[in-house]
């Protein structure tokens, strides 16, 4: 860890713990606002729990590196830079979302920033992260692609494919499983054969980066951080992070009421806590601007509910544009 | 014959929970079947009930899910596998058209597979575009699966029965928006609808409204939005894509002369493509107005709510049909 | 202009070669298109020619071909992915209409996804079941990816350069039966038939056969025959299935008020259904006599070529289709 | 090997010789009747080279297990037993076939001998293997199922997703991968990022039974009878045997015109001659009981070809008998 304070500066990491925070509070009032029926849809997959692996992954890329995902993908885009404004809109569904209201929550994408999108087919975006990567390795351009895999979607058709697939190409793609413990309610070791996912990469003649503290922002930076580089320079690795969400897949995940004695072990290492304690102890004077995060994200916050409150819905015309290019 | 008054999550789970009951080799295999009761709440208790023998949670594996039932029925069960939602289907189609369709057909009889594929289906609620599918007719077009999709309680409990105990694989389909819609229900364990029966889901004289799933309910809204200005419709609701039941359709039609199809699905390539190229092929002589269509709108469905709702049939769209050609 | 006469194969191989060269986003990639030179032999000598950056052999991995060419071609890239045979796109279904066709509009424009997936198609052979397909119809359904099949060598390579050429996907068939089939085909390397346009094979007076792929053939085939009956037949091919030539269409019906619908599919839920739908609805004061649909049979298609070729389409029987509403 | 003379007697041993040479000659007929036009179709995959992996790991069940495979089925369906006059009645496309004339050789089964058939979308059968297994575990019949797998096949998500079922369900599978190298003209090194395509095991927490020399019948026999074993106790098991075939996937194969020096080295180690050479090693007087082998087998070749030019063709009837049942 003390190798870490070197590449990153303290203003860097109040900005890691800024975006943590950032995050988390954007779920919060996701949750609340979907209460409130403000925000629509079936479905709200919140990422509240795993901000450190996201955030970790993420700032161990270059600005001009890519982020796809699964639905599970607002904390994701705000790491890789998305507006925070339009990913709200988004959310409420107005045309000014970064999906211009098409997309809603399972589907924020942010080109500008290179962040290729969140996807709701379990697995049906590995293929595209290895597309993307293959757009790298074709243009020699050195940028590489982060994907993100749920545990549950290493035991989809897709995964297998896409990941071979990027091996036999030597792609420039680092391959992220996000094990939050479930798939749905449905744990990983009913799910998978092999419960240690990471030792997937064997399957693939692929750089196992092994497993990681995904509560932990410095644990996963350090290890994304190598995986990122070994991905540029060799081809794709594969790292598993350890993490756990907070909320439930859905309303009636009846799994996730029953596992409070597990989810207050995750919680006692927060990954909100867990950075905050770091911080504290690599800086003794840092308390004056760790307390001026929530304020700051509190105002964020604020504004992008009222940008997306105040925007336009959709037309008809939106409705049929875009089918087509 | 006693009947309750229940919602068609019910009706199903009744169905599927008779026909555990009465044969050991039926049982339910699926991602989220067991200890979470069911996404759609289908299996509630089952695992309970009939333990992990018979209740069967899976990896988020579709194609694996499909193919695996069509083994086990060909060894001699009699899988119901359920599939989340039919826009997971899309990865367990090879598994469906070329195998649960074909190996009875390419091994001469050999095999039997006795297997029904429950998934649910439909638009709407904002799930956005890869989650809003309802493509029963592509289903449909291949030879070697029923498929089926209920538009009622009674009907869903009937059908669902019939299916399991074919022995033919059923692509079964339950429109997600009914799950909670509740209707009388037979309590009689052997309440079988025969496979391929359409249903005249009201009588009428002046248009015939050709149907499934949703579509009922809409035809239906809109069936009595047009009595009140006089207008009779018949609403034929085919339950069943496949086999589709053209006699019922065309007796219908020789009395109205005139037909709306209405569907949820796409509109090219489609259910309404299929009935109105059937009308005008077999009743030629008995029609006075061209076969109008209802479908959704040639378009992904978006999330925002007011564009996702214009994209989508409802009763008003089918009024304005059965005006265009009455 | 100067033109050759050569097989569609090798049409389509200039058009592919032309493109890379023209185009240096553009690559191929699929399983044996490299080093076995193409199971059809499309990309003979491509590997030699363009080396393996931009001749990609894959593994036997449909899901993932068709997923990492969305991913490429959002990325920049002109992807030309090979489905070695369109019974393999049912692997690649999800990937194809969930992504392929949808993460433009889902994202609202943020994407381009100009790729083309090239599958091979087509029943006969003695292929069967599982290897027999020509489900054009089913891929068409749903919006966001258009859907070529040319009938002759000029339009496989003006079409094909056209959709390489288009920044939307493009799911290309090609009738495995006329890779060999020679015909005249234009030089010059822009040379493009803009995707959507179908085309008179021939011109006729009495009966409008609306047609694609192989049935062209048949459908030339049965004219022939019945023009010395006295019966003239007109010819379209529409060449896409997506976007479909209406215009063309209702234009040469309105001439000839009668049609048959000849395609190599199956018969439910498919393209004569559509064909037949839409011009009941749109041309019903020009009907004459009732749409007729020749197809396949419903059945999967069996090896013994005796019982095979009853089930196929042919040329004798669009004769019987026509006669029978003359 | 020593302990192998135990379990199987001589006689065994000569009818297992017996076997390995009927499938040799089938197939040598077969390709002289498809070159003849007399067996039709655009595919004829053939098992030369193969026949002590399909002849070895068929010998390790018992009559009441299960065998399925891809398209390269006629040595396998022979080796389980079915007819061989209706298997070769089934490639000229009769009604007498064993799958009526509508499955040709692409797929020949015959459930009265277990064997489930011959599938040809790659991958596509292995679900079903673990579905027949189901059956199995659910009713505990004490079958297993032996399960043929490509090494091609291996990269196909249907290989991913059933390995893991049967992992998780712990089903009683054997899933043989027949690695002959490649498939149709792609190396496997090509194809898949790990090409000790056995260590995929590890993918699924499966019982690893690592490579065999897929040449000779006793080394395949003996891992097949511990991995069919370990099956019916426990659950799956997976086994790889190095392979060969001989001939060309089909006319078109450039790649199988150029290998010759590598199809030398394994025809050096022909299953028959590695099988002719340890019958003389264990019975030095087996001469006279070898010599009659292929006369034996040419007899049966014989009546099976002219059973099947002999019986009749399939009838409108029968086109459309079977669709449903
Ligand atoms: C192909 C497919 N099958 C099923 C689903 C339904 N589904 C949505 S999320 C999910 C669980 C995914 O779990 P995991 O990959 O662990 O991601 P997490 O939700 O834990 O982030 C399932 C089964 C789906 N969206 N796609
Ligand atoms: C899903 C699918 N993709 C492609 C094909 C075309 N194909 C037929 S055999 C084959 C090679 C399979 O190789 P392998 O699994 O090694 O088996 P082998 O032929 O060597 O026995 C391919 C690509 C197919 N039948 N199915
Ligand atoms: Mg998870
Ligand atoms: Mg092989």
């Amino acid at each position: 860890m003390s190798d870490l304070t070197k590449t990153l500066t303290r203003a860097e990491l109040i900005e890691v713990y800024h975006q943590m925070v950032l995050i988390r509070r954007f779920e919060e009032k996701c949750k609340e606002l979907y209460n409130a029926r403000k925000i629509g849809g079936v479905y709200l997959h919140l990422y509240n729990g795993q901000e450190a692996t996201g955030v970790g992954a993420i700032k161990a890329l270059k600005p001009t590196d890519h982020v796809i995902t699964a639905y599970r993908d607002h904390g994701i885009a705000i790491a890789k830079g998305a507006d925070v404004k339009r990913v709200m809109a988004e959310m409420f569904g107005k045309r000014t979302g970064v999906s211009g209201g098409k997309g809603g929550s399972m589907h924020i994408a942010d080109v500008s920033v290179r962040m290729w999108g969140g996807y709701a087919i379990v697995g049906g975006h590995l293929p595209l992260a290895a597309g993307i990567a293959l757009k790298s390795k074709y243009n020699e351009d050195g940028e590489v692609v982060l994907c993100f895999v749920g545990d549950g979607a290493t035991n989809n058709g897709y995964f297998h494919e896409a990941l071979n697939l990027s091996a036999v190409w030597d792609l420039p793609v680092v391959w992220l499983i996000e094990n939050n413990l479930y798939g749905m309610g449905t744990p990983v070791s009913v799910a998978s054969g092999q419960p240690e996912l990471h030792k997937r990469a064997i399957a693939y003649g692929m750089k196992d980066f092994g497993r990681v503290d995904g509560m932990d922002f410095f644990a996963v930076y350090e290890v994304a951080q190598q995986a990122v580089e070994y991905a540029r320079a060799h081809g794709p690795a594969l790292v598993e992070s350890i993490t756990y969400r907070y909320e439930g897949h859905g309303v009636s995940d009846r799994i996730y009421m029953k596992r409070v004695e597990e989810m207050q072990r995750f919680q006692q290492r927060d990954p909100l806590i867990v950075m905050e304690n770091k911080l504290r102890e690599m800086f003794p004077d840092i308390e004056p601007e760790l307390a001026k995060v929530e304020p700051a994200v509190a105002a964020i916050i604020e504004e992008a509910v009222r940008f997306a409150e105040e925007s336009p819905v959709p037309t008809a015309e939106d409705l049929t544009r875009h089918v087509y290019a | 014959m006693a009947e309750k008054n229940i919602p068609m999550r019910e009706a199903l789970r009744a169905a599927l929970r008779e026909e555990m009951l009465r044969d050991e080799r039926v049982f339910v295999m699926g991602e989220e079947v067991g200890a979470w009761d069911g996404t759609h709440k289908v299996t509630r208790g089952f695992l309970d009930e009939f333990g992990e023998r018979r209740v069967r949670d899976t990896p988020i594996s579709e194609m694996a899910i499909v193919g695996a039932a069509v083994g086990a029925a060909m060894a001699g069960l009699r899988p119901v596998a359920e599939i989340m939602t039919i826009n997971f289907a899309f990865l367990a189609f090879d598994a469906l058209i070329n195998h649960a369709a074909k190996v009875r057909y390419m091994f001469d009889g050999q095999f039997k597979v006795p297997m029904v594929v429950r998934a649910a289906t439909g638009w709407g609620n904002q799930a956005t575009a890869t989650h809003s599918h309802t493509p029963e007719p592509i289903f449909a077009h291949f030879p070697g699966m029923y498929l089926g999709c209920p538009s009622t309680p009674a009907d869903a409990k009937g059908m669902l029965k019939a299916a399991i105990r074919d022995d033919n694989p059923v692509l079964f389909t339950e429109v997600i928006a009914l799950y909670p819609k509740p209707g009388l229900v037979p309590d009689d364990p052997d309440f079988v609808l025969p496979i391929g029966k359409g249903d005249i889901k009201r009588a009428g004289k002046d248009v015939t409204i050709v149907t499934y799933g949703r579509g009922v309910e809409w035809s239906l809204d809109a069936a009595e939005i047009l009595a009140r200005e006089g207008i009779s419709c018949e609403v034929v609701d085919v339950r069943w894509l496949r086999p589709l039941d053209l006699p019922l359709i065309f007796e219908s039609f020789k009395k109205t002369n005139r037909c709306v199809v209405v569907e949820e699905s796409l509109p090219f390539y489609s259910f309404g493509s299929e009935i109105a190229a059937q009308l005008q092929e077999h009743m030629f002589d008995y029609m006075d107005a061209p076969i109008k269509r209802v479908s959704a709108m040639d378009v992904p469905l978006p999330y925002a709510k007011e564009i996702e709702l214009m994209a989508l049939p409802d009763a008003h769209k089918v009024v304005a049909a059965v005006k265009e050609i009455i």
